[in-house]
């Protein structure tokens, strides 16, 4: 008897509880879709604004006092001069960081020291890396407004991120992988070389590519270091002086002249553009190569 | 009055001279000149500066001469230690900078670039501002100022709270204002400082109380977004324009912008040459970018310090 | 010949070169010193920075006593007779990132929620690409976006909002901050395992109700840890606060007028460019500092968090 | 060495030919059940009957479609999404594949044990009430009373009556898997699906949970799908055994046991593969 | 129902007793080991010896120590961290604790097969090759011939040699599991550990890797761990019973089953538990 009601209730709770449900998808709908909502407005609005200045001659001229004669090339070569000095030495110095952590590091008061030392820095402002990069490189070793100085602070910038990355790639290798190897009587290393990083590579890649895409939009750690310049050349060396896309647009956008506006919203078609290429390049690793083990 | 007329001749016929000269080098060495040339300072200067490396870069590729932007101080600081070859300045040098360079055995001249009206523009909703006293301005903007709204100002006008924007303390800019208008005391805490103009722009534009002051240039592009305020020191309200600004009447907020220029570069072929194309193009390229071209004379003098710092 | 060599086989081979391992011992043992270095350097940033702010924090603090920092209410460094109180410039960071949180955490766990429980894998495949382009956005980008898109807008509905203010920054952050509570809930969410939610699937709940009663209590230190890391993202964010929020540091809570932040002022300051050696030169290590501590207990904080309350499913 | 002989005739049989001597009330009829992850059939018309306070043992060896099939008793295999069905599962005279047949009302009726015990990461009170919750019953005392009961009717209330505000994941391995039994007791199931439920346990709880089926048996239907045949043996009144998605033989356990009709049924239960 | 009677008394018997009728050389004599995970104890004055071309079987419930033990052997267990161990091992003579006694020596010469295939993600020919690489065998030919071999060894090559350049993953999990053993014998081991080597495998898969087994041994020792008393029955020459750490009882194989000397030998192998 008892049971007969209470399941009665129950039953006939269920109407209201699904719509209940369907309400509350939509509301979550919503949310993720505000986002996306978001993102359109941001991208109509700068293509509607900058697509008219972008042509071939954009890229391929320097900065300007005109806004029609304005391009972006300077700040290109720039961004792929300073990447050329972050990307190595945040990769070797994140994947070892990451390798050793991982592999050999025991789980000792340091490891863990380490550990929640790198989760800190990934949460420090980038303000504070350019306040340390001022007082560091450009002041401490004399490199200057050089893309040396640049980079080197950039580097510093991604690395926490490039570690914990790294660090998920290389635990989500199976442990199964390992036993066989050292199964097979490989030693520690030959382990690592062989089938560790073969085998995390994807997801170590894609944690890198994702921290460069931060780095080349970054704004703020540059203008610390003082790379707010006008420049119409390409770095030839590492102690080039040197500007970057983010730099030219905010260079771009304090200009008096309206039509600069215009120009900057171009300057950012081609930075998004350049960070969708790189997520795209991600996104396509991750996919990919995500195994089922 | 006929000996003067005579050094002016002299003058004249020693720089065409020189011209010539240079100008043979030049085509001489058109293909050969190359270096780096460190130019910093200003913010204000900048665009001057900016169009001569463009222009003289369609000359001379080879010689690289990249703009810094650190502001007048800024540009001091690194000049006086021998750091950069030109430094951009809003304002003369000061005495404690003159002296540091001195110190680290730096020589230089005073280049005069430029004419700037500094603008006083308040929003262009504001229907009932007509003009501003010297006085007045100074009433509102210093610090401790009971100046609140418009009809604190004059009573005719309305009660509309009264928004300030001003450069930021290191520009030249808020230098030059701080002496002529505030006469060196402080500015009124609740005034929005920024380095970047354009805020500036944007702050007066956006809201009917709004008032603010910066680079004739900002002005001249925005005239569609700002009204200017015609400024009365006594001699009636004057417009800074074109004329008023070159011709002075425009007083006192129009002021002059200097380049300073370390000798012992000079001795470098690319900074002479690119100083001396700056020299002769100046004029026009300030008044493309948006200041005021002053008359030949400043220019022939400064033709003859390079001269003679050389 | 051949004899010869079909004798030698494998495992002879193999002694034979394990006899010879000199090279390999050594890689052995340099190896993992090598990425001890690297793992070294992380600490030589931290300690960087830290030396970096104490030393030209404590040059500031011989001009301007510390009391004075951490109590005056009023901050005007470049007056001449200036106040240093960071007061206000605390003020205008928290009122920022309040602003930040509201809009992000119900729009950012809502978009978990919705990406580890209702979407499709195609879906969530899909979309969460696209979520961290907006979290890739550069922030010069979105300060632009609330100066000339958002802050007209809010004006439209709030005509006393002055055209530099707290509001359209703080929304804006909240917007960049999207993605990484999304991410960051969700894959805590996705953490919790199918077992779980099959346990409570089976005893006839609906989506709305697994979603809410089962997996996100289990997820809760992950959600929350997400939390606390966007709030510490939101409080060191430069550019967009830089550009929208204004510069006038007040300790008034008013999200309709001007504020500055710390991150704000330290670019002011290094705009500009502050004579060195000058006591507002050094002011910006001061502020740097307390920006530094505030991101560091919110990591720590959230370290504690997801450490302490962590589910062992 | 034995060798498993493949065979690809498939036995239909009638039902009543199948399961011979009963006269309780049918819960399930299930008919010609087909279902395929995506392109994979997983079952191939499968056609069987559970009765009332029945013991039903599934056997079979690996992969041959034992979860997938009790699974789609309740519908919970359609969480897969690539799943699809067709042929019919009528429950207490009602088709579940019925549109008008909610998910949330089956699942109500039918309770479900899974192999890993899954308790939710709450306290045990928690756990036990969290059915009656979602059902509208906030009432206090009336829910410390379904606690209470439902705990008792897992056998587990004596041991854990002075903890019920700890979590749950504090009990051991056996504990836990009769918390999720007495989960699915409290909102009064007429059918409790059980997939493996012992397998993850030691000896000794194995046996706990098996003395509790004989006393659950009294009051619910039970179908148990289980990979040990002595336990199939031991607790189950009729058993099915599967391979490759098929029904090979359906009868009475100890027919099964006996006297398996089918060469793989006598092949599997004697132990030549699996 | 069956209660399982726990008994705490340690049948410690000694090896001669244990194992009757044997004149092979001894691979392996293991010598009152005994081994903790941290605090707990996981193997208790473990005392076996294991012969040349046997095949051993280990049996025992989940959680016995089984994987532990077997994993001691090649002293892979030491890979986790908190892991301490007494007694000795005697490989051939020498302690395999013996720190000169390198384990990538003894690991080349004591090959493992895992529960779970587990290839490398590479190609089949890159699977074979990597334990001659990895222990400096760069030659060309000499590896072509390896992998051929090896393959053949492992009854695998016929089906994949028109394939041995695609990945590994490619192939059934019977085959990758061939896979594992054929990469196992490249480096021509003397003893094959294999831990539930069939467990993961279906039916047809797992009499394949029987047959191979019944191959192997006429070259090989082997030592096998598995949950599956019939599988024991079949292919072992000697069977470990093991429980709680312990070893319950050790003899030839058909002696164990027909006329087990141990009450809880009896009880797990006809099913009583586990
Ligand atoms: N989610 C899924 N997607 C695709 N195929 C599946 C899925 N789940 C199971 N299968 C396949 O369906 C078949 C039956 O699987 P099922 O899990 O029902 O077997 P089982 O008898 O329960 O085996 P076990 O004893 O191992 O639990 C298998 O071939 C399996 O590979
Ligand atoms: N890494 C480990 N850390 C701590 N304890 C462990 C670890 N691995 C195993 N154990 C414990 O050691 C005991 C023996 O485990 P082992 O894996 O050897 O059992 P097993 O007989 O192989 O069981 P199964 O048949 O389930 O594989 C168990 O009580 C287990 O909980
Ligand atoms: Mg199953
Ligand atoms: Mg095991
Ligand atoms: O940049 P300033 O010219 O204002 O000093």
């Amino acid at each position: 008897m008892e049971l007969a009601k209470k399941q009665t209730q129950a039953i006939k709770n269920i109407p209201t509880r699904l719509i209940k449900n369907k309400f509350f998808s939509f509301v979550f709908l919503l949310a993720t879709l505000t986002g996306l909502l978001v993102l359109s407005i941001l991208l109509y609005r700068i293509f509607t604004q900058g697509i008219g200045y972008i042509n071939w001659d954009f890229f391929t001229s320097f900065a300007s006092r005109r806004p029609a004669d304005a391009g972006i090339k300077a700040a290109i070569f720039g961004t792929i001069w300073m990447m050329g000095v972050t990307a190595p030495i945040a990769f070797i110095l994140g994947v070892g960081t990451a390798i050793y952590l991982e592999e050999y590091a025991k789980k000792n008061m340091f490891t863990k020291f380490i550990q929640m030392n790198i989760s800190n820095l990934a949460g420090v402002p980038s303000i504070v890396f350019g306040l340390l990069g001022l007082t560091l490189f450009v002041r401490g070793l004399g490199l200057d407004r050089s893309v040396l100085a640049g980079g080197l602070t950039m580097a510093l910038l991604i690395l926490p991120i490039i570690v914990v990355a790294s660090q998920e790639a290389i635990r989500a290798v199976p442990k199964d992988l390992r036993e066989a190897s050292f199964g097979m009587g490989a030693t520690k290393w030959q382990t690592i070389r062989r089938i560790v990083i073969p085998v995390a590579l994807p997801g170590i890649l894609t944690g890198n590519i994702l921290a460069l895409s931060r780095a080349i939009g970054e704004t703020a750690p540059l203008i610390m270091i003082g790379a707010l310049t006008y420049i119409a050349f390409v770095p030839e060396n590492l102690m080039s002086q040197f500007t970057v896309m983010p730099i030219q647009i905010f260079n771009w956008t304090s200009r008096p002249q309206e039509e600069f506006q215009y120009v900057a919203a171009a300057g950012i078609i081609v930075l998004l553009g350049m960070l969708i290429i790189m997520n795209s390049i991600a996104v396509l690793i991750r996919n990919k190569f995500q195994r089922r083990y | 009055g006929s000996g003067e007329q005579a050094s002016k001749t002299n003058t004249q016929t020693a720089s065409n001279t020189t011209e010539q000269k240079t100008e043979q080098k030049t085509e001489k060495q058109e293909e050969k000149l190359s270096g780096t040339i460190a130019i910093d300072g200003s913010s204000t200067v900048f665009p001057i500066l900016e169009a001569v490396s463009e222009e003289y870069n369609l000359i001379q590729p080879n010689v690289k001469a990249p703009v810094g932007v650190s502001g007048t101080g800024g540009g001091f600081k690194r000049f006086v230690i021998g750091e950069t070859d030109f430094s951009n300045a809003s304002r003369p040098i000061k005495e404690e900078e003159a002296a540091l360079a001195k110190e680290n055995g730096v020589e230089y001249i005073e280049l005069k670039l430029a004419f700037d009206g500094l603008s006083v523009v308040v929003s262009k909703d504001n229907d009932f501002v007509d003009y501003l006293t010297v006085e007045e301005l100074n009433r509102m903007w210093v610090d401790g100022s009971d100046v609140v709204t418009w009809k604190d100002l004059r009573p005719e006008w309305p009660e509309i709270k009264i928004e300030f924007f001003s450069p930021g303390h290191d520009s030249g800019t808020y230098d030059y204002w701080n002496e002529v208008i505030l006469k060196k005391t402080d500015i009124r805490k609740d005034a929005q400082l920024s380095e970047d103009d354009n805020v500036l722009v944007m702050g007066v534009s956006g809201g009917k109380g709004g008032i603010g002051y910066f680079g004739y240039a900002y002005y001249y592009e925005n005239q569609d977004k700002l009204k200017v305020v015609p400024i009365d020191n006594g001699n009636g309200a004057i417009t800074p324009t074109e004329e008023t600004i070159n011709n002075g009447t425009y007083a006192p907020l129009s002021r002059p912008m200097f380049m300073y220029v370390n000798k012992e570069a000079l001795k470098r072929p690319e900074v002479l040459d690119y100083l001396t194309f700056l020299n002769e193009h100046v004029g026009e390229l300030a008044l493309e970018v948006g200041y005021i071209n002053m008359p030949q004379l400043e220019y022939d003098n400064n033709a003859e310090l390079i001269k003679k710092a050389k | 010949m051949e004899m010869k060599k079909e004798n030698r086989s494998v495992s002879e081979m193999i002694a034979d070169n394990h006899s010879k391992r000199s090279i390999l011992k050594f890689t052995e043992n340099t190896v993992p010193k090598f990425f001890l270095v690297c793992a070294s350097i992380s600490i030589l940033t931290t300690l960087g920075i830290v030396f970096t702010l104490l030393f030209e924090t404590f040059t500031f603090f011989k001009t301007i006593s510390f009391f004075e920092f951490i109590t005056s209410k009023e901050w005007h460094p470049m007056h001449s007779n200036p106040n240093f109180g960071i007061r206000p410039l605390i003020t205008g960071t928290l009122l920022v990132s309040a602003i930040a949180v509201v809009v992000a955490v119900p729009i950012g766990l809502g978009a978990a929620i919705y990406l580890s429980e209702y979407a499709s894998e195609k879906r969530r495949k899909m979309i969460k690409p696209i979520l961290e382009v907006l979290a890739g956005v550069p922030t010069i980008v979105y300060g632009f976006f609330a100066l000339t898109f958002v802050t007209p807008m809010l004006r439209q509905v709030i005509p006393d909002l002055s055209i530099y203010n707290a509001l359209s920054p703080g929304i804006v952050v909240g917007i960049m901050i999207i993605p990484m509570i999304a991410s960051l809930s969700e894959d805590a969410m996705s953490s919790v395992p199918n077992s779980i939610r099959q346990g409570a699937y089976a005893l006839g709940s609906t989506k709305f109700e697994v979603a809410i009663k089962v997996v996100l209590p289990a997820a809760l230190s992950g959600v929350i840890a997400s939390f606390v890391l966007a709030i510490s993202r939101a409080i060191g964010e430069t550019m967009i606060v830089t550009v929208a929020g204004g510069a006038n540091p007040t300790s008034a809570i008013d999200i309709t007028s001007a504020i500055q932040t710390m991150t704000a002022y330290i670019v002011q300051v290094s705009l500009g460019d502050a004579t060195y050696g000058s006591t507002v030169y050094y002011s910006i290590y001061a502020v740097g500092m307390t920006l530094f501590v505030f991101t560091l207990v919110m990591n720590i904080l959230a370290h504690f968090i997801s450490r302490k309350f962590r589910e062992e499913y | 060495m034995t060798t498993v002989a493949v065979q690809t005739k498939v036995v239909h049989k009638t039902k009543d030919e199948a399961v011979s001597n009963t006269n309780k009330k049918k819960v399930y009829e299930v008919n010609q059940l087909n279902l395929w992850y995506g392109k994979d059939q997983a079952l191939k018309s499968i056609n069987l009957d559970f009765h009332e306070k029945d013991v039903t043992a599934i056997i079979g060896p690996s992969g041959c479609g034992k979860s997938t099939f009790i699974k789609t008793l309740n519908r919970m295999v359609e969480m897969v999404p690539s799943v699809k069905t067709s042929g019919s599962i009528i429950y207490q005279g009602r088709d579940i594949f019925d549109p008008k047949f909610h998910v949330e009302e089956l699942r109500t009726k039918v309770g479900m044990v899974f192999q890993k015990p899954n308790p939710f990461p709450k306290t045990i009170y928690e756990n036990i009430v969290y059915g009656p919750r979602i059902h509208g019953i906030r009432n206090k005392k009336v829910l410390d009373e379904v606690v209470e009961k439902s705990l008792r009717g897992a056998a587990l209330w004596e041991e854990v009556k002075d903890r019920l505000h700890e979590n749950a994941y504090g009990l051991s391995g056996g504990q836990q898997q009769r918390l999720c039994i007495a989960r699915c007791l409290a909102v009064e199931p007429q059918v409790i699906l059980m997939d493996e439920p012992t397998s993850a346990l030691d000896p000794k709880s194995t046996l706990k949970v098996e003395e509790l089926m004989e006393e659950l048996k009294q009051q619910y239907s039970i179908i148990i799908v289980t990979h040990n045949m002595q336990q199939a043996a031991r607790i189950s009144d009729k058993t099915a055994f599967f391979l490759n998605g098929e029904v090979i033989e359906y009868d009475n356990t100890d027919l099964i046991f006996s006297n398996p009709r089918d060469k793989r049924t006598e092949d599997y239960i004697t132990g030549r593969f699996g």
